[in-house]
């Protein structure tokens, strides 16, 4: 009886696991980056509205 | 100040924190990669196939150091959140929480080589077997740690319940281990052992623990890239993010 | 007989409501002119919210009719000349303030002259457009009801208790919006107790006494 | 323009929808999640008795199916009365049954269909017999939507009362009972060999009707409700 | 005297519950009816088979419980958040703990002890052997106590959270699993002619230790949980 | 050095607290003496409700402690020394108002002094006694957890917005109360936005502003 596809899903579980377990963090503190750069981009100062208007 | 303490006490700084975890996680990871090719390459192709399980055994390097993994990451996750509580150490919270996500992971791949190597070894990918079925539990209590992580906005607070239902969760550890000890199981018992002579054959024992070594290597230096991004989603708002997020434009 | 040339924007004949066969108001009889705001005042338990509840259609009234610019309204007519800003702020604490207007935009549709981060600016909410809505205060949480209102093409508001909760400058606030919406050929009711100032327009008044 | 198109109201209604969901992602998870449990419950309970389990495997997924649309029925209109939506939208003007038929619809896409994905997986878990998964999938595919749709009614019939959770499961199953006969005796017929096609027939036409009379019926429910 | 003593604060407490029971008769019998739903469901979804439904009948009967005792665990602690009285509770100068194992004390004599008074009918809806009833019945006795003490603890973690339904359940079934284990498997060891003592003797202890224990973690939860 | 007779009842040194790590309010100093009242103001999100609720005990201040009666409390002392009114009622809607009396006095205990039913008719709910709490109108609610006040044996009282949903009446009333209440030695924090008229007692001011 052959095991090797046993072997070879066994293993291929494994890393796949792992490289959702690397990949998944890496690409929060992209975006978390990416956000803060954005933010910085909007908070130079707005003009204050006096009179309302529509 | 104790030099350690005060290293310690540096740690706490947010921004500190981040540069520290940016700089030591890639090696981590590295190590970590060289670790598991090594012992894998000798788990697969340098040790002799087992004369009762033939090649199926050779799961056994990824499925046992992944089971204790499993078990140890919720021990140090309960024991972060511990110090989190009673202390308020807010970089405990951090590495608490995230602990978790790398340890589900570990369960999973506990569960699902398990299952895999029951099918030819047992006939079936599954049964309502004590282990088996304790460590199911085990991953329901890391997702309950997890979703109740997210579902409260206050971060702290959030760390709070959800390390406190961490440590309450540990009872289940002895529980798991001992497991295939009290009542009889279709798993196997206790093979390995740090100290004490293990029961199997000695050419599986260096890959064994190079296996072992390689998870935990894994293990931290996930648990630095896990916190650094929570960490850097609670600071969102600060100017130290601010800068790094241009610098790294 | 001929017809006026403009019915009144809101009419109640012989208004009443009961609760479990006992009276909250009386049988009422008004008419609200677009460029008039009505306040309706009374004390505690006098019934207020429960005659703007009736006039929005979401209570049906027990004896009277309600016409709107002369007709007794469909519901969908109805709809789209109502803007009802009650006890409850309609957000969903988990979106972002700018999202919870986008929705509900949406649902009442706008005035497309007004872009919806400036309704935000208005009610002094610039800078939270990305908060989410569980993260405002009281006060807060009443600025964004406030932005929808301003959001909100019907001409009719009915507004409950607008002051409640509000600094100063967000009473001032309130009052400069029925001004330049009544302007606008609007017309409003507002509940109040009597404590704050009522806004600068045309106003009629309303006394709701608690039915014996 | 002022006044909104239906599919204007409905775009919007299901852009918020997604856009809670995705904030709180967890939630998509957690009927799914409930419903293992259930199951993982029982296969406990039955110590792991393979034969028996097997044999009562497609009941208990059709029953833990039902328990977790159950559960999630009390966020369908809940959350939405609680902080004063639901006001809104009867002052909208669209029509509300519209309203109520795209929610219905969101809600069903996010906690009906992952667990109708898992199905597989909770299958292994109770030994139930393979051959049998494709008529369960499609039972249940057929079934789900038309538990959603009328628990809606009672969904809106309790939305005015507080804590409502038991007293909606008990308005609701009297309605879930014929459709848990005709799916899980479709999937009993198909393990005996015999032909389900009017089973399936069946449930097929109560979703078509259901579609078109349970906004209906919903929306007049709330209207009553918010009285 | 102006600070009340324990005694008068679960009196005032316990006074409060049974007036607002009274109030809501209905809400009392609501988890009991759930019950008997979910094993009325199970007998028609098994389409009558009596051998089937007579073997799997303890177990049935022992998750029907398991779930009411979810389902309700909602209204343990949610109701007094919301309306701000949890508050008054950590404000109250009688120790938060001795408040809480008051309420699940009312909570279990509310909705737990309506449901064991109703198992032989449940028991005879499945045709549960008669001499397992009197197992099944002190296995449920010792095991719905102990289920509302570790539920509190999971009902004070969310408490903070609106719609947490789900979320609970999924808290809260890992710790009710053993229970559930341990009860099943009294009456399966029953039913088969061996000694089921040991597993009474464990839920008895565990009770014991969920006594002292639970109101402490809950009160502690509770304190996260509002903070 | 001795110690001062007598010691303010309240007294925050360098109370300072922070959400997700943005401060709330920044580190506060301020005390209170018996026979005192501090008006708490600030606008909109300025951070009032939740400088009452750390007060409290109901949320952790991030650094900086709380005295009273010149000792760092224990809960339990805490609790007896303070009442707490925030924006939610604490009523239960399937009770009576004398019921939910009952079970607020049971639990915090009352002065022996003051019947329930009186503590209700000071309040103007004389009448109501039998009316579900659901019953009540938004102001109606609000007189009711001031009757609660007023059988609480608390000297100092935290009240959040006591004058909102209140009529002119109302208000008055939530005047006299504290006068009195500070006559017999009692001491309160009010929050307000400055709209109403504060209470004709001794009186300091703090100032919140947003953090920035
Ligand atoms: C889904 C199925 C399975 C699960 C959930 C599972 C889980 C576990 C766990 C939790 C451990 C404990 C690690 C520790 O003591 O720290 C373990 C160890 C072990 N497992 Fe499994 N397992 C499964 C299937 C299998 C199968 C099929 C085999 C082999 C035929 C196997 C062989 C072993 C061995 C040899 C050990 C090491 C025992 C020791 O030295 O303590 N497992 N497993
Ligand atoms: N759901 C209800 N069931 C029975 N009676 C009610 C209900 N809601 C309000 N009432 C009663 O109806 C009367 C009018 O209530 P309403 O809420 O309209 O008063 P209001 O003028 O808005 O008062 P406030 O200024 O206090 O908000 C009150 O006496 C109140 O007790
Ligand atoms: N749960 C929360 N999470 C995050 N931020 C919050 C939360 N609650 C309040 N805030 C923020 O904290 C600040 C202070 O809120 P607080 O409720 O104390 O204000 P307040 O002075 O009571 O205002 P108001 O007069 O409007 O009631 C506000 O800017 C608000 O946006
Ligand atoms: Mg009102
Ligand atoms: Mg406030």
């Amino acid at each position: 009886m052959s095991y090797l596809s046993y072997v070879v899903a066994a293993y291929a579980v494994f890393v796949a696991v792992l490289a959702w377990d690397y990949l998944a963090p890496r690409l929060q503190v992209r975006a978390l980056l990416r956000a803060a750069r954005a933010r910085r981009a909007r908070s130079a100062p707005r003009a204050a509205s006096g009179e309302l208007q529509r | 100040m104790n030099p350690v303490l005060r290293w310690f006490h540096q740690l706490g700084s947010p921004p500190y924190f981040d540069s520290f975890a940016a700089r030591w996680s890639p090696w981590l990871f590295a190590a970590a990669i060289a670790l598991l090719g090594i012992g894998a390459w000798q788990g697969l192709f340098v040790v002799p196939a087992d004369y009762q399980q033939g090649d199926s055994f050779r799961i056994f390097f990824v499925h046992v150091p992944a089971a204790m993994l499993s078990l140890m990451v919720f021990a140090a996750m309960a024991a972060y959140a511990a110090i989190a509580l009673v202390w308020r150490i807010k970089l405990c919270e951090i590495l608490a929480m995230a602990c978790a996500p790398v340890g589900a992971g570990f369960t999973v791949i506990t569960l699902v080589t398990g299952s895999i190597w029951g099918k030819p070894m047992w006939g079936t990918w599954w049964d309502w077997d004590p282990r088996l079925t304790t460590e199911l539990i085990l991953l329901f209590l890391y997702l309950g740690v997890i979703a109740l992580y997210g579902a409260i906005d206050d971060r702290r607070n959030a760390a709070r319940a959800a390390g406190f239902l961490a440590i309450v969760g540990v009872v289940l550890l002895p529980i798991i281990k001992y497991s295939v000890v009290w009542w009889n199981s279709l798993h196997q018992g206790q093979t390995i052992s740090l100290l004490g002579e293990s029961k199997i054959d000695p050419s599986m024992v260096a890959p064994f623990w190079i296996m072992y070594a390689g998870m935990l290597c894994w293990f931290l230096a996930s648990l630095l890239q896990r916190a650094r991004a929570d960490n850097l989603r609670r600071e969102s708002g600060k100017d130290w993010v601010a800068k790094l997020s241009g610098g790294e434009a | 007989m001929s017809l006026p040339p403009h019915p009144p924007l809101l009419r109640a004949r012989d208004l009443g409501y009961s609760r479990n066969d006992a009276p909250v108001f009386g049988p009422l009889d008004f008419s609200l002119d677009a460029g008039e705001a009505l306040l309706v005042q009374g004390g505690n338990g006098a019934g207020k919210t429960t005659l703007l509840r009736v006039l929005a259609g979401l209570l049906h009234a027990e004896t009277g009719t309600i016409e709107i610019e002369g007709r007794e309204p469909e519901p969908a007519q109805r709809a789209r000349a109502v803007a009802y800003l009650g006890h409850l702020p309609a957000l969903k604490a988990d979106l972002s303030a700018r999202q919870n207007l986008d929705f509900l935009c949406g649902l009442h549709g706008r005035r497309p002259s007004v872009p919806i981060d400036a309704a935000m600016a208005v009610v002094g909410l610039a800078g939270y457009e990305d908060a989410l809505a569980r993260q405002l205060s009281a006060g807060q949480k009443k600025r964004l009801s406030l932005a929808r209102l301003w959001l909100s093409p019907a001409p009719l508001w009915l507004l409950d208790e607008p002051y409640a909760n509000l600094d100063l400058e967000g009473i001032e606030l309130v009052n400069r919006m029925i001004s330049v919406h009544l302007r606008d050929g609007g017309a409003t009711l507002v509940t109040t107790h009597g404590a704050y100032a009522a806004p600068p327009v045309r106003t009629r008044l309303l006394e709701l006494r608690a039915a014996a | 323009m002022t006044s909104p198109s239906l599919s204007a109201a409905a775009r919007a209604l299901l852009l918020r929808d997604l856009r809670l969901l995705w904030r709180r992602r967890g939630d998509a998870l957690q009927p799914l999640l409930f419903a293992v449990l259930v199951v993982v419950l029982f296969a406990l309970a039955l110590g792991g008795d393979r034969r028996l389990l097997g044999a009562i495997a497609p009941y208990a997924i059709w029953v833990a199916a039902l328990l977790a649309g159950l559960l999630a029925l009390d966020s369908l209109f809940r959350g939405d009365a609680e902080d004063g939506s639901l006001e809104q939208w009867l002052l909208a003007p669209v029509p509300l049954a519209w309203l109520v038929a795209v929610r219905v619809f969101s809600h069903w896409l996010t906690t009906s269909l992952p667990l109708l994905l898992a199905v597989p997986l909770l299958g292994e878990l109770l030994y139930l017999p393979r051959d049998q998964l494709g008529v369960l999938l499609l039972g249940l595919g057929l079934g789900t939507p038309l538990l959603g749709l009328l628990g809606a009614v009672v969904a809106a019939l309790t939305v005015g009362m507080k804590r409502s959770g038991i007293l909606m499961a008990l308005l609701a199953l009297p309605l879930y009972v014929p459709v848990l006969v005709f799916g899980a005796g479709g999937v009993a017929a198909a393990g005996q060999g015999l032909d389900a096609g009017s089973a399936w027939l069946l449930l097929g036409a109560g979703l078509a009707v259901a579609l078109v009379l349970a906004p209906l019926a919903a929306a007049a429910a709330l209207r009553i409700a918010l009285d």
